[in-house]
Formats: structure tokens, sequence, C-alpha cells
């Protein structure tokens, strides 16, 4: 992917249980580079990427991968046009074999294709190589979340939003991953990262964005922030 | 004090605890091991939801496993789950209740869960439905239900996931100060290491199902083995 | 009394238990629906070949187009209406299929009334005799549609890319969009599927049981004792079910005064089964 | 032409006199032939100057089989819409739901179609048609004295008071007069006819009798075709098999081995009663109206009302006079019935029609292959007491 | 099961209320609904009626288990059928005063609701819910072999003989009016017991038994116990329900009593609204009121069943919570905008 690429939100309002939680929020990825969104619990992050992600409907504005609207559209097609979201809370596919988890996440390529995401997917979690036959409800929560992981790196997609990186995984895993994201930002794929330990997040990323109440509060270079730690711990105990 | 002899669990053809034999005596005690380390089983073996295949537990000098899970809850074990499960449609007070009702005398409901309500600061929210609480909103839900009725032994399946650093320090002051308040000894997975050093003075870390390492937690933080496996250092 | 002839008649009955069971167990395989209108989406198309066999049209005709009657309403519901209902849970999308089986029992009823008719074909004139019995070469050809069904759907869910997209589906459909499935397109193949099958399934019951709208609709409430021995799950086990079920009924006939009980057979066995293996049931969901 | 009434040709105008009709339309079968021929009737009726110039109000509900909607209509009819009479009832649950309703209410029943045996045991319920168990036994009189049955296998359905009661008589008649009989009571619902076939053949009886309604008795003659049993033995059935359709849908391979007993006259006969039946049908029924035994009964049970009501003054229709007129109705002669019928005023139980004729099916039609004969049921032996000391019967 | 529902307009509870104040709303509205048809009912509607507030009981059962605990009973029409059986072999066999045969009923109904359950305690989802469905379909094909007794001897207490016995009603209410409000009355006493249930102890439970038994039992519920409390309750309610109906008629037919009708209860109950206790009157009066409508207007009865078919679909897919979980939420914002009003 040579060419910058970029996902557009602009002017996004979503509404849930009738009442309003995100409003007017505009913000730009571009591809190559990590961008962390931080906020304390309940700021509505989650309802944010959930809704770029097209599995929140949405209540007004507009979003767009490139050239292509993803405003409206369901979530698959918008997983197929190059964004792909890890939702919190490690969700599985239970009734399925974990090697099953991680094939149907796959839906392009060859089957040699496929069988090679697998293998880097299993290079990046060796964890779920022992127990690729194993139903994925019978995995530790850990486990599911790799697995959840995994699934978003075989859809080789342009954008990639994790929700919650690191819940629920030993250290040493975090650092795994962490070090998996970085490569594949190197290679052209832009990440959303929504993770509870800012420290964490901030090391990784280029880029970071602070909401707060459902507004974006803070968008820029993620030094800034780090500089600035008053403008987060602001953020935190507004809600 | 919890002492487990010579435990196995089995599931088919895997052991996630094997052989495993341990004394967690501290009034707060952490377990902590890399994912699948077999932490959320030994939590499940101690509130009944597992039948090991082999070996004992007992608490206080008495013997956990001759019990039902029911029978334990009504002796004074309290736990919170990995996932958290607040009842939607049930108010905060109402989701306090449900567990009252069955561990509490009539008389003294009323009370013990305001007490509760209390000891979590969810007063504000007492009568807000579940369904639109915060995630430190529900992690705090649970952590009342788990300190109404007299508990004596109180596991925590990574009770802070999720939480921002501020919140989860709000939630570790809470815990520390249950052995004094409530009476209880705790038992707390989390993955936050830096929760773990704040919160307990003895850890236990497992690692696929064997024990690794067991003592003071900056010991056994600074044991190498612990740094490898778990922290992911070399 | 001797019980041959019966455990042979009992192949017939439980040939028409195992075709409906498997239907139903294959679109709950792929989509999570249990479909109670199976058997009304097989009637219509049933009751459409036997009017143009009426007409004097030529029977591959008529098996045709009641093959396309059959797959296009089941297409209908699965495409426009029940999407409608997919994030209710399990049971409310299996009632909604109530919907379409009163329609369907309703459009029947006004077109063709209740009067009872025979669906014929050359096969029923054809047979093998075993212990004095005679088995139609149609009986044959229903078990035989239940083997072809179970072996290909099996391959299809297993081995294909269409079938894991089915199973994911299937068990969790808001997870499998975010993954990328094509939910639409997933789900409507497989009402399609389903509609195919429910169409030579709807002919052959037709003629082994009985034309009638409202009677083949209810057919499938038996038929879903098949497919809780099968756990909701395996194909094979449901048609093996099926059958055995079928001769259990067929058995009890002589069996003096249990003989006008004998249709409750499905339901008992099932319920016996159950109970038996209840707690060790793979069914049997657990928590996290 | 069809002729009804007065034949004056003039509409009537008057006060509507209200009759209701309770029939089974929705639900496993459709008896609702009965109440249309009756209502063809009285329209045509009520072209011809009606009851003395008082046209007739018909009210036909459905009560879908279910007996709970019956007691419902019922009480529709007679209380709020205040009927006098009710006429061409036919329903497989309306007698058992509101024989006893109707005996309270004080208002009669002149029915089309009784199917269970509540319909036959009531006071104020009379029905145009034999029943099940006359008809059952009209068919084993047949087979007895033309086909000289020696054994003999019933199936009737294992519902209280229809299967029992029809099966039963044919073990009292075997009885009485040393024929061995067998009963097999089944599921309607079953979906398994060949194992019943094969369970009535293993006795090996010359006939098997089926009292069974005809969607259930198709299924069971087109297994018992498979076995190739058409060949072996003959199956007679109860007039429920009656219908038109019946010859062509099961097919030749029955053609000289399906019998079936006929409560009524030749759907074709060309006796003028039966004429004018199908006239007033082309003029007053819709085409797509079967004219089938049910329909039949419904224009019976309308015209013996009519007689009834016509000897009334019109100023004075009530119900308690129209109950009393049909009472009174006795010797009402038709060439549909095999003998004049008559209601049997002050009797617990109303059977008038007890005489029947036999038909075979051939080439997809019933070829009549009797003359009337009366059936040979013992439970019979009240009302020909009856019949006998009335001097209605000889 | 994965996918959870999201819940709409569920009513507040009060924990630890003794006589919890919303329970008052039960008797209001039952004595306003029993004015308004007694007033304009003619017999016919009144027969409807008194039919549908009896079946609005077997409703309210069906509710507790699907709305309360999340399981889905599909033979609860075979427990009518049940306590219909037991009301009128008892009320023939012994001749006792009405309530005697009607608590009877109530009471096998329950045993044998118990007895359903029993297996079923351990399954969960469509798996239960079919196994109830095959008990609906043994009891169906026992039923009609046995038929509803009519007035005779033996245990089957069928007379086959002259004419059928017809079980007397109540002596306090032996006409048409006086039945309804009995009706009425009875059902207002045992929507209330389900509703103190819902709002109480009973009602935590369920809850947290529906959202998982782990974590029932981890808050120190008895699940057994609860759930076969749970199915016993809906058991005696649907058994009452088949007394009150076997009172309107006198009598039953056990054709009445199929597989498919539990199906339609089911169908109906969730149209109706599981989550609010009048969803359960809806329900009633959807069953048999719609249909006596339909009827009225000259309907055929096959136009009626499709056009049941239509309704079914679009209440299942527009209003998730039921019409009675539409009202709620209607109720709720009119209260809600007649406050902000006050306030301005
Ligand atoms: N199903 C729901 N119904 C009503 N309100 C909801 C629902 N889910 C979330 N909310 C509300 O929406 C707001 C934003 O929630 P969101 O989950 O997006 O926050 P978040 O920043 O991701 O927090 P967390 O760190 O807890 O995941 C919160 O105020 C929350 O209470
Ligand atoms: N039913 C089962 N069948 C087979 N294996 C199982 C089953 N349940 C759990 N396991 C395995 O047991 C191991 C221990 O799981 P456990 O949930 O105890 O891990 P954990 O230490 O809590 O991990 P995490 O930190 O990821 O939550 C895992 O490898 C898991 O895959
Ligand atoms: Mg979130
Ligand atoms: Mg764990």
């Amino acid at each position: 992917m040579a060419a910058i690429s970029s996902v557009v939100v602009k002017n996004l309002a979503v509404e849930r249980g009738g009442k309003r939680v995100i409003h007017d929020v505009s913000f730009a990825i571009k591809s190559g580079e990590i961008t962390a969104l931080l906020g304390a619990n309940g700021a509505g992050k989650s309802s944010t990427v959930m809704a770029l992600a097209g599995v929140l409907p949405i209540a007004g504005g507009r979003m767009r991968l490139d050239a292509t609207s993803l405003t409206g559209l369901s979530p698959d097609r918008i997983r197929r046009a190059g964004l792909a979201l890890v939702p919190e809370g490690h969700r599985v596919l239970g009734q399925l074999s974990v090697e099953d988890n991680i094939l149907v996440a796959a839906f392009d390529g060859s089957p040699s294709a496929r069988r090679e995401g697998l293998e880097r997917a299993y290079e990046i979690f060796p964890e779920l190589a022992q127990r690729k036959r194993q139903l994925a409800s019978d995995l530790s929560g850990g486990q599911k979340q790799m697995v959840a992981m995994a699934q978003a790196f075989i859809a080789k997609p342009g954008f990639m939003v994790v929700d919650e990186l690191s819940l629920g995984l030993a250290p040493a895993v975090v650092k795994r991953l962490a070090e998996a994201l970085k490569i594949a930002a190197q290679n052209g794929i832009g990440v959303l990262l929504i993770e509870q330990f800012a420290n964490l997040a901030l090391d990784l990323a280029d880029h970071a964005m602070v909401m707060e109440r459902g507004r974006l509060v803070y968008d820029g270079a993620s030094t800034t922030l780090r500089a600035n730690p008053e403008i987060l711990h602001g953020a935190y105990l507004a809600s | 004090m919890i002492a487990i002899d010579n435990l196995v669990v089995q599931f088919g053809g895997v052991k996630p605890i094997n052989e495993l034999t341990a004394t967690l005596a501290a009034p707060i005690a952490g377990l902590i091991g890399p994912n699948g380390a077999g932490k959320t089983t030994l939590l499940n073996v101690l509130s009944g939801f597992v039948r090991p295949a082999r070996g004992s537990v007992a608490l206080n000098g008495e013997q956990l496993l001759d019990l039902a899970p029911l029978q334990r809850v009504r002796a004074g074990l309290r736990r919170s789950f990995q996932t958290e499960q607040v009842v939607e449609d049930l108010t905060v007070s109402g989701n306090l209740a449900a567990i009252a009702d069955h561990v509490v005398a009539p008389l003294n409901r009323a009370a013990a869960i305001d007490a509760a309500l209390a000891f979590v600061g969810l007063r504000p929210v007492t009568d807000k439905l579940g369904q639109s609480l915060n995630l430190f909103q529900r992690r705090l839900v649970e952590l009342g239900k788990c300190v109404i009725g007299n508990p004596r032994l109180i596991l925590l399946d990574e009770p802070a996931a999720g939480l921002t650093e501020e919140e989860g320090g709000m939630f570790r002051e809470l815990v520390l100060r249950i052995p004094a308040e409530v009476g209880a000894q705790v038992l707390v997975i989390d993955h936050d290491v830096e929760l773990i050093r704040a919160m307990c003075s003895e850890t236990m870390v497992l690692d696929y199902g064997k024990l690794l390492a067991l003592g003071p937690t900056e010991a056994v933080l600074a044991d190498p083995n612990v740094r490898r496996a778990y922290l992911g250092e070399f | 009394m001797t019980f041959l002839p019966f455990l042979i008649s009992g192949l017939g009955i439980g040939a028409v238990y195992a075709l409906s069971g498997v239907g139903l167990v294959i679109l709950f395989r792929a989509t999570g629906v249990l479909n109670f209108a199976f058997g009304a989406f097989g009637a219509i198309g049933a009751h459409c070949a036997w009017q143009l066999l009426e007409w004097k049209m030529p029977l591959s005709v008529a098996i045709l187009a009641a093959v396309v009657v059959s797959t296009a309403i089941s297409f209908l519901y699965g495409r426009i209406f029940a999407p409608m209902l997919s994030h209710r849970d399990t049971v409310v999308r299996a009632v909604g299929t109530l919907a379409p089986a009163l329609v369907l029992i309703a459009l029947m009823g006004i077109i063709w009334g209740e009067l009872p008719r025979r669906l014929q074909f050359p096969t029923d004139q054809m047979f093998v005799s075993l212990f004095g019995v005679r088995l139609t070469y149609t009986r044959i050809i229903a078990i035989l549609l239940a083997v072809v069904m179970v072996g290909s759907i099996t391959l299809l869910l297993n081995r294909t890319r269409l079938g894991l997209d089915m199973r994911a589906l299937a068990n969790d459909r808001d997870l499998s969009a975010i993954l990328g499935v094509r939910i639409l397109y997933t789900e409507t193949a497989a009402w399609v599927i389903t509609g195919i099958f429910s169409g030579f399934a709807g002919l052959l019951l037709a003629d082994l049981v009985r034309l009638q709208g409202t009677f083949l609709t209810l057919l499938v409430i038996p038929a879903i004792a098949a497919a809780i021995l099968g756990q909701l799950r395996s194909l094979w086990e449901t048609a093996v079910a099926g059958l055995l079920i079928g001769i259990a009924e067929a058995a009890l006939t002589p069996v003096g005064w249990i003989s006008p009980y004998r249709a409750a057979a499905p339901f008992i066995i099932a319920l016996v089964a159950v109970t038996i293996l209840g707690s060790t049931a793979k069914a049997v969901l657990k928590d996290r | 032409a069809a002729s009804c009434g007065d034949n004056t040709g003039k509409a009537a105008t008057g006060e509507p006199i209200v009759i209701g009709a309770i029939t089974g339309k929705t639900g496993p079968d459709d008896f609702s032939n009965s109440t249309k021929a009756a209502k063809a009737y009285f329209d045509c009726l009520n072209a011809n100057g009606g009851i003395k110039g008082r046209p007739v109000k018909y009210l036909v509900e459905d009560d879908q089989w279910n007996p709970e909607t019956a007691a419902q209509l019922a009480a529709k009819l007679v209380n709020d819409e205040k009927a006098v009479l009710m006429v061409g009832n036919s329903s497989f649950v309306e007698c058992g739901a509101n024989a006893d309703f109707y005996k309270k209410s004080g208002i009669v029943v002149v029915a089309g179609v009784g199917v269970p045996r509540e319909c036959f045991f009531a006071e104020n319920y009379a029905a145009t048609n034999a029943g099940p168990r006359v008809s059952t036994l009209g068919a084993m009189g047949y087979a007895l004295d033309q086909l000289k049955a020696k054994s003999v296998v019933c199936i009737g359905p294992n519902i209280p008071n229809v299967g029992t009661w029809s099966c039963d008589g044919i073990k009292s008649l075997a009885k009485e007069k040393g024929f061995t009989a067998e009963t097999i009571l089944m599921d309607p619902g079953t979906a398994d006819s060949t194992s019943i076939i094969l369970q009535a053949a293993a006795s090996k009886p010359d006939v098997i009798i089926l009292g069974l309604p005809k969607g259930v008795t198709i299924p069971l003659l087109t297994a018992a075709e498979e076995q190739g049993l058409n060949q072996t033995i003959k199956f007679l059935s109860a007039a429920s098999a009656y219908d038109l359709s019946v010859p062509g849908t099961i097919g030749a391979g029955w053609d000289g081995n399906f019998y079936v007993n006929m409560e009524f006259n030749d759907l074709e006969a060309a006796t003028p009663d039966n004429q004018n039946w199908l006239a007033v049908m082309d003029k007053y029924g819709q085409p797509s109206d079967p004219r089938d035994t049910f329909a039949q009964a419904g224009y019976l049970a309308a015209r013996i009302a009519e007689k009834a009501l016509m000897s009334l003054d019109p100023k004075d229709i009530t119900r308690e006079s129209t109950s009393a007129a049909i009472r009174q109705v006795k010797g009402f002669a038709s060439d549909i019935f095999c003998a004049p019928w008559y209601f049997g005023d002050g009797q617990p139980r109303h059977n008038a029609n007890s005489t029947t004729r036999m038909a075979v099916s051939e080439g997809g039609k019933w070829k009549v292959i009797s003359d009337c004969a009366p059936s040979p049921d013992p439970e019979l032996a009240d009302i020909r007491a009856f019949e006998k000391s009335a001097g209605i019967a000889p | 099961m994965t996918s959870q529902q999201t819940i709409q307009a569920l009513p507040e509870r009060v924990p630890g209320a003794r006589f919890p104040k919303q329970l008052l709303q039960v008797p209001a509205t039952m004595a306003l609904f029993a004015a308004v048809v007694t007033c304009l009912a003619n017999s016919y509607w009144l027969s409807a009626a008194t039919s549908a507030v009896a079946l609005s009981l077997s409703v309210a059962g069906l509710a507790i288990l699907y709305g309360q605990l999340g399981l889905v009973s599909l033979c609860q029409f075979a427990l009518v059928g049940v306590g219909g059986w037991v009301t009128l072999r008892v009320g023939h066999a012994f001749h006792p005063p009405f309530e005697i045969s009607l608590l009877a009923g109530g009471i096998v109904a329950s045993v044998v609701g118990l007895a359903f359950g029993l297996p079923a305690l351990r399954l969960r989802g469509l798996y239960l819910a079919l196994v109830t469905l095959m008990l609906a379909g043994a009891f169906q094909i026992i039923i009609s072999a046995w038929g509803f007794p009519d007035g005779g001897n033996g245990f089957l207490g069928r007379a086959d003989g002259s004419g059928r016995a017809m079980l007397p009603r109540p002596e306090i209410a032996e006409g048409a009016v006086g039945y309804f409000l009995y009706v009425c009355l009875a059902a207002t006493i045992a929507l209330l017991i389900a509703q103190w249930h819902k709002l109480g102890r009973p009602g935590r439970a369920w809850a947290l038994i529906r959202k998982g038994e782990t974590v029932a039992i981890a808050s120190g519920v008895n699940v057994l116990t609860y759930k076969a409390w749970a199915f016993a309750l809906s058991g005696f309610l649907a058994g009452v329900s088949g007394a009150l109906l076997a009172g309107n008629v006198g009598q039953l037919d056990g054709r009445a009593f199929g597989a498919f009708e539990s199906l339609n209860l089911f169908a109906l109950a969730i149209v109706g609204g599981v989550y609010n206790w009048y969803g359960a009157l809806i329900a009633g009066l959807l069953l048999r009121a719609v249909p006596a409508l339909l009827t009225d207007l000259g309907i055929d009865g096959y136009v009626t069943i499709g056009i049941f078919g239509v309704a079914l679909f679009q209440a299942l897919a527009t209003a998730p919570s039921g019409i009675a979980g539409q009202i709620a939420s209607l109720i709720a914002r009119l209260r809600f905008g007649s406050a902000k009003e006050r306030v301005r």
C-alpha cells in the first residue's frame, strides 16, 4: 500500500437507549499510523468505534474510507471495505473451533493465502496453535482475546480498530501484540487503539485523541499529550 | 487461609491445573500467570463450579470440596466473574438485594444492602437500572455483592479489567479496605502487575497449571522465572 | 402377530420423520432459525404439483414447479422477513416462522380447501417385497433423499467456505457480521437450500402421507422429535433417529392397548431420551 | 325449474324470521356444504314469497371445529340474534357443546349432518342424516347379505363418541349374527397409514369397514393399494366417503372393490325432489358449492323447516310456536330419503333416517348397487319401537 | 444464547418493600375492564371476554417462565387442558363447590407442570422449548383418546351415553354476567400473585438465573428450587385458567388442546408482552376476542388464520417487548412529558 489512505469521520452522533451518547465527533486516522483513543469509562469510545464499524446505527454524521462512503453500510460491508474492528469484551464464536474462528475472518483470498495468514496468526499467538481444534468457548479469557486479535490480523485490513487492546492479556502477550501492531503500522496499516493503560497506548501511538462525555476534547500528537498529562487527567476526572 | 493440596483438574486430555500445592495466608493474595495458566479454573474449583479430579482445598481448616457451591456461598464465599454479570433489568439495589435475599436474615437485609451501597459508593445511583451503568459502576456493583452477608473469602477474577488507571486506583482502595472492614480474605486475579503490587502482600504465580512461584509479592515479581514466563522479559 | 412387517412399514413413516427432521436441522445449523413452516413450504409446492397434474401437465414439469414454488417462498421469507427478527433470541425467531406457516395454511385452505387429495408418482406402483410387506420405490427414494441430503449438507458445512460462514452465522450473527461474513448472502443461501429440500420433501410427504395443507404443516411437530434426538446439531443422528422413531411407532401397532396411543411414540421417545441424556447433552448450554 | 315455498315468484318483504346454523368449515374437514345448500334453498324461498310473505334471515356461523367457539356462536345466535330455529347444522363438535344449551333455551335444531353420538342422543336435536354408526352398520348389513362376509375389521377414529360408537355397533351385531369382528381405533392425526392397514389385514378379514372422515379414509386406501390389499379384501365405508371426488381420487385400482354407504339418494338421481335440489343449487347456490350428500342433508333440513313454518300463523312465529311445529313434523316425504322423515315428539333422542343404500366405486364414479335397506343397528331398537307405536313404520 | 435482547420499558422493581404500590394497578385495571365489558357486551361478546380473561392466566404463567427466567414452555395449553380435565372430573365425580374443583385443577396442573418441567430443568433455550413441545404433542394424543369427562363413572369419567353432563358454574355466578365477573375476580387474584412474585425475592432470583446459572449460584440462589417453583406456579396458573374455561362452557373437548395451540399461545404471549402484567390480558384478548371479532364480521375462517399470521409477524417485528411494552413506554413518555411541562 503505497499511497496514504485515511478514514474520515465527520460530525458523528450516536444514540443509545434513547439518549445521545456521542455528540458531533469528527476526526481522521491515517494509514501507517497508530492512533490512540483515550478517555474515562463511559466517555463514548466504544460507541464511537462501534458506530464506525457499522455495529451501532448512527444518528448523524458521515464516515468515509478514502473515496468509499461507510455511512449506513452494514458491518460486513465495512469490514470488507477494509476496516476491521476488534470489539470489546473478547467475543468469539464459541461453538466453532479456534481455527475455524480465525479462518472465518479471512473472507478473501485463495486457500493458500488463508493458510499463510493462519500461520502468521499462530506466530503472533503460539498459544492458539496448540489449541486449534478446541472449541472457542472453552478458551480462557485471554485466549479469547488472542483469537479476536488474530481474526483482525488475518483479514489483512487497511485499518484496524482495537477496542481494549490489553484486556485480559498477560503482560508478555501484550508486548508481543504491541510489536505486531507496530509492524502492521510500518506495513501501511492504520491502527486505532482504545486502551485502558494510557502509557502503553501513548508509547505505541503517533497520534492521540481524548474523549470526554461523548465529545472529542483533544486531537493531536501523542507526544504533546504525554507532555501535558493534565489534559488526560481532566478527562478522566470529568466523568 | 486457603490450603491447596495436590490439586488436579482435568478436561478431557488437558490438565489446566496439575498437582498444585500451595497455601495462601495473606489478607489480600494475588494470583497471576500467563493466559490459560489455570487461574480462572482455580477460582472455579474454589467456588465449586469445577470438580477437581484429585486433591483437596481447605478454607481456614475446613474442607471446601465437600460443600456444594450453594453451601459455600452460605458459608461466606463470594466471587466476581471475569466478564461482569450485572443484571440489566434490576436496579443497583435490586442487584444487591438478589444476593442479600439468600445470605442475610430478613430483618437485616435492608441495612446490609445499604451498608454495601455505602461501602462501594453507589448510593447516588441506587435506583438506576443495571443496563444504564458504565463499566466502573458495574464493577462496583459486583464488588458490592461480594461484601454482603459476612463473607469470609472473596474471589475476584480480573475485577479491574477495562478500568482506567484512575478507576483502577479507586477500586484498589476499596479492596484494600475489605480485610479490615468486612473481615474477609481476598484472592484476586489480575494482569495489571501494578495493581497486584499495590494490593497484595502475597502473590501466587501459575504457569500451565503448575505453581511457578509463591511468596511476598515483591519477591515473586522479581523472580527471573516469573519475569520470563509472565512479564515476557529476558 | 409378527413384528417384521411393521418394521418394514415403519421404514416408510421413518423416512417421513427423517426427511422433515433433517430439513429442520439444516436450516438451524446454518442460520439458527428453527423453521416451523418447513412443512408448509413443502405443502404449497406439493399442492401446485397436484394442480398442474390435474391440468394434465407432465410429471417432470409438476415436480419442477413444486420445487421452484417452495424454494421461492423460502427465499422470500429468508430474504425479506427473517432478517427483521435476526436480533431476537432463537425462540422468537422460531416463533416468527409460525407466521408464514399460518399464512400458507390460509392460502391453501382458500385455494384448495381441505378436500383430501392424492398425489401419485409412478414409483408408488414399483416395490420390493420384504417379509410380505411392499416397500415402494417412493419410500426408498425418500430414505435415499434424506441420506443424500445429510451427506451433501455435512460436506457443505464442514468443507466449504459457505458452510463455515453458515456455522459462524448460526453461532453469533452480530459477531459474524463484524468479522466480515456476508450475512444476507449466507442466510439467503441457507433459506434457498432448505427451500429446495422442502420442495422435494413436500412432494414425497404428500405422496407418502396425504396431500392436506394443515396436516403437512403440523407434521413438523413429530419431526422435531428426530431433531431433538440429533441434539439440533447432528444431521446423521437426526436422520437415523427419524427412521428409528418411525420403526418404533410402527412396531407398537400390534401391541394391544398401546396401539391407539402409538402416535405419541415420537414425543415419548424424545422425552425419554432427553431425560436420560439430558445432563450430558451438548445442547445444554453452558455459562461462561 | 326450482320450486320453493308457495312459488309466487315474488320476493318476500315482511319482517324476517331469524334462523341460525352452526357448521364446521375451517379445520380438519369442511362440513359447510350442508349450510350452503340450506342457504340456497332459503334464498329460493325468499324469492318466492317466503313464509307467507315473511323472508327467512338465515345466519350461518363457522365453529372452526372448536367447541368453545361453537358455544359462543350458539349464545350469539340464540340470545343475541334471537333465532327461532336452527337449521342445517353440521359440525363435529357442536352437538356435544350445545345440546344442553339448546334444550335450556327451548330452541329446536333440524340438523343437516350429525356426526358424534351426542347428535343422535339429544332431546332438541334431530338430524336429517343417518349418522356414522347407522351408516357404518348399513354398510355392514350389505357386507353380510351381499358379500357374505364372515369376518370383518372395523377401523374408527379414537375420538370418544365417534370411533368406538360405530365399531361397537359392529361388535354387537357380530354377537347377534355370529360373525367375527375386530376393532381398530386409530389416531386420525397419525401419518402412518400402512401400519394400520397391515394390522387390519393381519387377521385376514373378508371385509374392512371404515368409519372415518374422508380425509383419513383416502390415505388408508392408498396404503392398502400399495400393499395390494385392494385385490384380496373388500373395503366398505360409512357415508363420510360418499363424495363425488373420491372415486376419481382413489383411482382405478379400487373399481368394484370399494363400497360406500349412502344416507340419501343417488346424487344424480332423476327423481323430482332430487332434481329440485339440483335446480335450487344451480339457480341460488354458487357454482363452486359441492353437490354432495351433505348438501342433500342441508336442503332437506331447510325444506322440513319450511314445511313446519308454513303451518304457523305468520304473525305468530316465535321460538315456542316454531319448536312446537317442528316437533309435530311427521311423514315428511322426499325421494332423497329412503323413508319419510319425522321428528319424534317427546322422544329423548332422534334418528329418523335409518334406511340406507350402497354404492361402489367404478370408473371414477359411484355406482348405486342396492335398494333402500334398514340399517341392522341393534341400538336402533328404541327408535324402531317408537316408529311402530307411532304408526310410522309397519 | 448470544444475542442479548434489548429490553425496553421494564417495570421498575422496589426491593424489600412489603406491598409494592404498583400492585394496586392490577385490581384497578381489572375493575375498569370488567365494568366496561359488562356494560357493553352482549351474550356472544361476554362469552368471548370470559374465555379471554380465563386464558390470560395461562399467559401470565408463560410470562413468568419466559419474561422472568428466559425459559420457554411450549406445553402451556396442554396444562390448561390438564386443569380443565381435572376440574371437570372432580366436579362430575364429587359435585363439590366450584372453587374446590378449580383449586384441584390448578394444583394438579401445577404438579404436572412441575413433572413436565423436571426433565427440562437442566435445559435451556430452544432445546427446552422443543422438549416441552414434545410434551404438548404427547398430551394431545393421550387426551384426544381419553376425551374429556362428561359426567360418567370411572377414572375417565366418560358417560358415552345420552347427553353430556355439564359442569355447573359456581352458585354465586350462574349467569353469563355473574360468571364473567367471577372470572375477572379470580384472574385479578392470580395476576396479583404472579406480580407479587415478580417484584419480590423470587423475581430477583429469577432475574439472576436468566443472567446465567453460575452467576445465580454464586449469589446463593438455589437454581433448581426457583426454577421448579416457577414451573409449578406457571402450571398452577394454567390449570386455573383451564378450570375457568371449563366453567364457562360447562365442558371441554380434547381436540382444542393440540400442540399447535400451545405454540400459538406462546406466540401471542410474546405479542401481548411478557414484561408487563397486562401483557397477559392483552394476549388473552388476542386469543379469543380478536377471532371473535373477525367471526362476527363474517370473515372466512381461513382468511382469519391468514390475518393472524400476518399480525403475528408484524407484532413480533415491530414490538420487541410486545404490545404491553409499547403501552408502557407510551405511558412513560406521557408522564415524562407532563413532568417536563410542569417544570416549565
Ligand atoms: N445499551 C446501552 N443503553 C443505553 N446507554 C448505553 C448503552 N451502552 C452504553 N451506554 C452509555 O453510553 C455511554 C458511552 O458508552 P461507551 O461504552 O461508548 O463508553 P466507553 O468510553 O467505551 O467506556 P468503557 O471504557 O466503559 O468501555 C455511556 O454513558 C453508557 O452509559
Ligand atoms: N472445558 C474445557 N475443555 C478444555 N479445555 C479447557 C476447558 N476449560 C478451560 N480449558 C483450558 O484450561 C486452561 C485454563 O483456563 P483458565 O480459564 O483457568 O485460564 P486463566 O488462567 O484464567 O487465563 P486468562 O488469564 O486468559 O483468563 C486454558 O488453556 C483453557 O483453554
Ligand atoms: Mg468501551
Ligand atoms: Mg481467566
